[in-house]
C-alpha cells in the first residue's frame, strides 16, 4: 500500500504527506516493541514494498548501496515507482529499464546513456530537486515539519520543474526558498551491523540514514553481518537507527556488490564496467537476465554470477579498515 | 632550457585548476574532475587545503590511484577530519566556512550560470538529457569562490544555458542578492582546456584573463558562441610542469582514463 | 490480608504513575518527578518500554540509585539503543514515535494546560518565578498521550494557568489543531498524589477517574480551585505495593531525598 | 567585540545576525589554516569574551558543563552578558549573583531560589524560548538559514515572550511556527579530548554542540585530555567538532567540576549542595570569593577549594565507562 500522496502544481507533480498523517501512520503501523524482523529479500521487498511506491536508498551505486534490495525489487517487477534517485549512478537505469521506476526526483539522474535516452524518450519523468534539496526534504520529513527553508536553489531553473516555492523571510525580509517534506514510503538502509530487532550501525558518511529511516513509512535494513541486541547498547554513539523505526532486516552479505562496502570489500570495477556500458535495451535485457532474473535470490547470484575466488579477491582489496568500526 | 611539452587538454585543465587552489582554505569538491584537481593540488601545492565532499567527508586525505567513478568510498574519505552526511557538508557550506566551490558543467555562459541537466529541446523533451545538479546548485549558491571547469568547446560556452541548474551571476549584477542568494558570493574562475576566465567586477561578465602559451586570443575566443570580455593584459599559461605530469600519470590515474583527450603541445 | 500501608504523598504519586505506563511503548521522560516514575516503572512492570530523554538519549537503562538532579549523565544514559543530541530526540517526538509523554507542573488548569514559569503577578513583575518550560513545551506539543505528574494541592489546580508554558487543550475541543499543533495528541492523564483524572472525549475537561483508597471525592475535590468533571464511576487506587515501595526506598532513592513527603496511609 | 544584532519586536529583545552578516565573520574572521591555539582560560576569555556577549553552552551543570569556563568570565567579571539557558543549574546565577548576565533566554531558568528572586526584583531580563526552541534556533545558525519551522510552541505563551512567529505553511495551509536563528557570539564546549588545532571530540549525548560551533561567532574549547592531531583523523566519525570552527583549546582536568565528565569523574554532590542552598546575596557573595575571586584560576581552585584528594575519590566513583570511548 503505497501511502504519500501526489500533488499536482502545473507540470510539476510531488509527494507530499501531511505530517499528522504520517503521524497517524508511525502511531499504528510502526511497532516498538522489540521483536526480531529478520527475514529474505523476497519477503521483505514482497512484504514492504508496492507497485507505485516512492523509494529512497543510501548510500551509492558504488559504496555501500542497498544493491541486492534494488534487485530483489527488479526480481518482483514492482511497477509504477518513484524513486528519490541521489548518489545514484546504476539504480535508475536498472529499475527504468526493467519497467520499474516511472518517476524521478533529480538528484543525480544516473551515469551512462541509457537513463539520459529513457528521459528523452519519456520513458520516465524526472523533477529538479538537487541532492542538497532531497537531503533537505528527507530531513523535513523527519523532523515532522511540512517544509524547511534553503538559500540554495534561488534563481535557478530547478525551482520550476519541482515545487520549491520561494517566500518572503518574516525576519530579513528577504526571498527565500522552502521545499516540502518527503516521506518516503521504503527507505532502503545497506549497512554493516544489524541486529534482528532493526537496530542498525553505519560505519562511513551516510547521505541522510536516520533521516530516511525517521522519514519514511516503511524500512528495510540490508547488513552485511547480522550482530547479538547487546552491542548496541554497548556503544551507543555507534548506533545509526535503532531498531523501532526498521520493519525488516535482511542479512545480505555482499549486499552492496558490485559496490564496495568500505573496510569489508571493494568494488567489483569489471562489472561495473559492464552496467557502465548499458546502452540499449537489448543489452538491458541482458544484464538483467543474466544477473537478476535468472537466479533466484542474492545467494544464487554471489554463488554463479560472481563466485567465492572474486568475492575473496574483492575482500582482499578493502585494505582501508582504518575508522570503520 | 625552452623545450616543448605534450599533454592532453585534459591533463592541462587539471594542471591549471590546481594551481588556482590556496593553502590553508577550503573547498567544496564536486564530482569528477574537479576531484582529479584537488588531488594534484593537495600532492603538490596545497597540503593544508581542507577539502570537503557532500557525502559528509570533512577534509580527507585521498588514497592515490583515484578510483574512476567513486566519490565517497574509502578512498576518497581517507583520514578525514570528520564523517558526517549531506545535510552537515551543506551547513558547513551555507555558513560561508567554504571559501572555493569547484564544479564541472555541460555548458556555461557569460555570466557564469551552469547547466548540468539537458542540451537542446525542453527539459520535458530534452535532446540529451545528463545528471543533473547533484549537489553542484548547493556548491554554486554557497561557497564564496566558485571554480568552473569545463572542456575548452564552442558548443559548451553559450550566451543562454539550456537549463539553469546551478547559479552564477544569473542576469547581471546584484541579481544573485536579489533571489536571495547568500551576499558575495559567485563564479570566480572559469578553468578550460585553453584558457582562464575571471568575470568583471562590474558587470559580472566572463573575462579572458589568459591563454595557454603558445595560443592566440583569438584561438581561444573563436570557440566559443559568445565573445568573453577581455583583461586588459592577457596573461600566458605555462602548459603542465613535469610534477603535475608525473603525479597525473604515474600517481592519480596510472590507467589513463580521466587523464585521456586531444593531443597539445606547448613550450615548458 | 488488609492491612495499614505507610506512604508519602510523593511515594504514592510515582507508583500510581509508573502503573499507567504500557510496555513495548515508547515515553519521553521529563525532568524530576517523571524520571523516578519511568525508573520504578521499567525496574517493576515494563522492562521493554522505551524512554526518551531530550538531551538525546534513546532507551537508556538507567543505574540505580538515582542520582538527584542528574539528567544526562552517565547514570540516566547507560545502556541506551542510540545516543544523539537535543534536536534529535525533538526529531523522534515531532514525527510521531513518542507514544507517551511524562511531565511535572506547577500548575494545570481544567483543560491540562501546564504553567511552570511563574506564579502570580505578571510575566515581566512575576511574584515567584520558577525554571520555565525545559523541554516540556515540546513533550506537551508532540506527544501522543501526555502524562502530568503533579502534587494534589489546591494552588496546582486553577481554573486559568498565570503561563501556559506547555499546552494542554489550551481553551477546549479542537483548539490544539487549529493552533496548528499535531492532530490527535493532548493530555491523557493527570496522576496526583491522591487521584487520577482523564479528560473527557467531548468537552476535553479534566475528569476524575478514581481516587486512593479511602479518600472520597469530595477530599479528593475540594483541594482544587476549580471543579473537575466527574466519570460516572469514580475508581478506586490501591496505595503503594510492598514492591514499589521496596524499589523506591531501597534500590532508587535511599536517601529519601527524592520521595519524601507528608505521610499518609491506606488499606493495602 | 559583539557581534550579534540586538533587535526589539513590542516588549521583547532578541538577538538576529543576517546569516550574510555571519557569513562574512565566517570569511574574514575565522582561519581555515592548522594552527596552534592553545592558551590558558585566563587568555581565552579576555580575547574572546567580551561584555555584551551572547553565550551559550554544552552539556549541563552536573554533567560535562564548561564550569571552569564559566568561573573565569566570573573572575574577568564580564558585563551585560545574554544567556542561552539549557540545562542550566548553577550557571544562570552564579553569572547573574556576579553581575555578568542581565538577560536570559529560557530554556530551564536555572535551580534554586536565588535565579527566581533575580528575576522578580528585575535584576535579569528572560524570554521564553523553551529547550527545543532553542536548540532549533541554533541549528537554524548552523544551517546558515535565518529560521527554522516547528509544530511546538504553538498556543502556548512562550510565543508572547519571544520572537517566534506563527505563519500560514505553504504546504498545508495550517498555522506553523518560525524561530530566528540564533549565531551566539561566543559558545562554550567542554569535551574529552582535543588537540591543539580545535579538533574536538565529545563522547555521549550532547545538546547542540556542532551546531553551536558552527552557529557562533567564536567557539572556546575545554579539553580534560589534548591528544595528537593524527588521532582525529584515524577516527573520523568520532570528531565531534573540526578544528577550523574553534577558536581557541583550553586544556581543562576536571574543567567540569563540581559537575561530572562521563567515564572520567563523578559529580562532586556536597559542592553542589553548597551551590543549591544559595538563597541571599551574602551566600552568593561569599561562593564567589571562595571559589572564583580567592584563586588566580582553575588550577589553583581545584588545588586549594577542592584538592587532590576529593578529585582522586571522584574519579574513583566514575564507574561506568562503557560506550564513552
Amino acid at each position: 500500500m503505497t501511502n504519500g500522496r501526489i500533488r499536482k502544481e502545473g507540470d510539476v507533480e510531488y509527494r507530499f504527506t501531511h505530517p499528522d498523517d504520517f503521524r497517524e501512520h508511525v502511531r499504528d503501523r510502526k511497532g516498538r516493541a522489540p521483536v526480531p524482523k529478520l527475514v529474505t529479500a523476497k519477503e521483505a521487498v514482497a512484504a514492504f514494498v508496492s507497485d507505485g511506491d516512492y523509494i529512497v536508498y543510501d548510500f551509492s551505486s558504488l559504496t555501500r548501496g542497498p544493491q541486492s534490495l534494488i534487485r530483489e525489487v527488479i526480481r518482483q517487477r514492482k511497477k509504477d515507482l518513484w524513486i528519490g534517485a541521489e548518489f545514484t549512478l546504476h539504480e535508475s537505469p536498472l529499475l527504468v529499464g526493467a519497467g520499474c521506476a516511472t518517476r524521478i526526483d533529480v538528484g543525480f539522474l544516473g551515469y551512462g546513456n541509457y537513463i539520459g535516452q529513457a528521459v528523452c524518450d519519456g520513458r520516465v519523468r524526472t523533477y529538479e530537486w538537487t541532492n542538497g534539496g532531497l537531503a533537505l526534504r528527507i530531513l523535513a520529513g523527519a523532523r515532522g515539519v511540512p517544509f524547511l527553508p534553503t538559500r540554495d536553489l534561488l534563481g535557478s531553473d530547478n525551482m520550476n520543474v519541482s515545487a520549491a516555492k520561494t517566500i518572503k523571510d518574516p525576519y530579513t525580509g528577504d526571498p527565500i526558498c522552502l521545499v516540502p517534506a518527503l516521506n518516503p514510503d521504503v527507505a532502503f538502509l545497506h549497512v554493516h551491523q544489524a541486529d534482528v530487532l532493526g537496530n542498525a550501525r553505519i560505519f562511513g558518511t551516510n547521505l541522510f540514514a536516520l533521516e530516511a529511516a525517521l522519514a519514511s513509512f516503511r524500512v528495510i535494513v540490508s547488513a552485511e553481518e547480522i550482530v547479538e541486541s547487546d552491542e548496541f547498547r554497548k556503544d551507543p554513539m555507534r548506533t545509526t537507527v535503532p531498531y523501532f523505526l526498521v520493519d525488516a532486516v535482511v542479512h545480505a552479505p555482499f549486499g552492496a556488490y558490485p559496490g564496495a562496502m568500505p573496510a569489508r570489500y571493494e568494488i567489483d570495477l569489471e562489472h561495473v564496467d559492464r552496467l557502465n556500458a548499458i546502452r540499449t535495451e537489448d543489452q538491458m535485457g541482458k544484464y538483467i537476465e543474466e544477473n537478476i532474473d535468472s537466479v533466484a535470490d542474492h545467494e544464487e547470484f554471489l554463488d554463479r554470477r560472481v563466485g567465492a575466488k572474486r568475492m575473496q579477491e574483492l575482500r582482499r582489496r578493502a585494505t582501508i579498515i582504518e575508522g570503520y568500526r | 632550457m625552452a623545450r616543448t611539452v605534450e599533454f592532453t587538454d585534459t591533463e592541462f585543465m587539471i594542471a591549471q585548476g590546481a594551481r588556482l587552489i590556496e593553502d590553508g582554505k577550503t573547498i567544496f569538491v564536486g564530482w569528477g574532475i574537479p576531484q582529479v584537481v584537488a588531488m594534484l593540488a593537495q600532492k603538490l601545492y596545497v597540503p593544508n587545503v581542507t577539502q570537503l565532499f557532500e557525502f559528509g567527508a570533512i577534509g580527507p586525505q585521498s588514497v592515490l590511484p583515484f578510483v574512476r567513478g567513486t566519490m565517497g568510498g574509502p578512498q576518497n574519505t581517507y583520514r578525514s577530519l570528520q564523517w558526517l552526511n549531506m545535510n552537515w557538508a551543506f551547513s558547513y557550506s551555507a555558513t560561508g566556512y567554504m571559501d572555493y566551490g569547484m564544479l564541472g558543467a555541460l555548458q556555461v555562459d557569460p555570466y557564469g550560470n551552469i547547466n548540468s541537466t539537458f542540451l537542446g529541446g525542453t527539459f520535458r523533451k530534452p535532446e540529451r538529457r545528463f545528471a543533473g545538479s547533484g549537489g553542484g546548485n548547493q556548491v554554486a549558491s554557497h561557497c564564496w569562490k566558485t571554480i568552473i571547469v569545463i572542456k575548452h568547446e564552442g558548443r559548451r560556452f553559450v550566451p543562454n544555458v539550456d537549463f539553469l541548474t546551478s547559479p552564477g551571476y544569473l542576469d547581471g549584477p546584484g541579481a544573485r542578492e536579489r533571489a536571495g542568494l547568500p551576499r558575495g558570493t559567485g563564479p570566480y574562475r572559469v578553468v578550460t582546456s585553453k584558457a582562464l576566465f575571471g568575470f568583471d567586477e562590474r558587470s559580472r561578465k566572463m573575462t579572458l584573463l589568459s591563454v595557454l602559451r603558445g595560443l592566440s586570443v583569438d584561438e581561444v575566443v573563436k570557440e566559443m558562441a559568445f565573445r568573453p570580455l577581455l583583461a586588459p593584459e592577457i596573461g600566458e599559461i605555462p602548459p603542465p610542469t613535469d610534477d603535475e605530469l608525473r603525479v597525473l600519470r604515474e600517481e592519480i590515474d596510472p590507467a589513463r582514463f580521466i587523464i585521456r583527450g586531444e593531443k597539445m603541445s606547448a613550450i615548458g
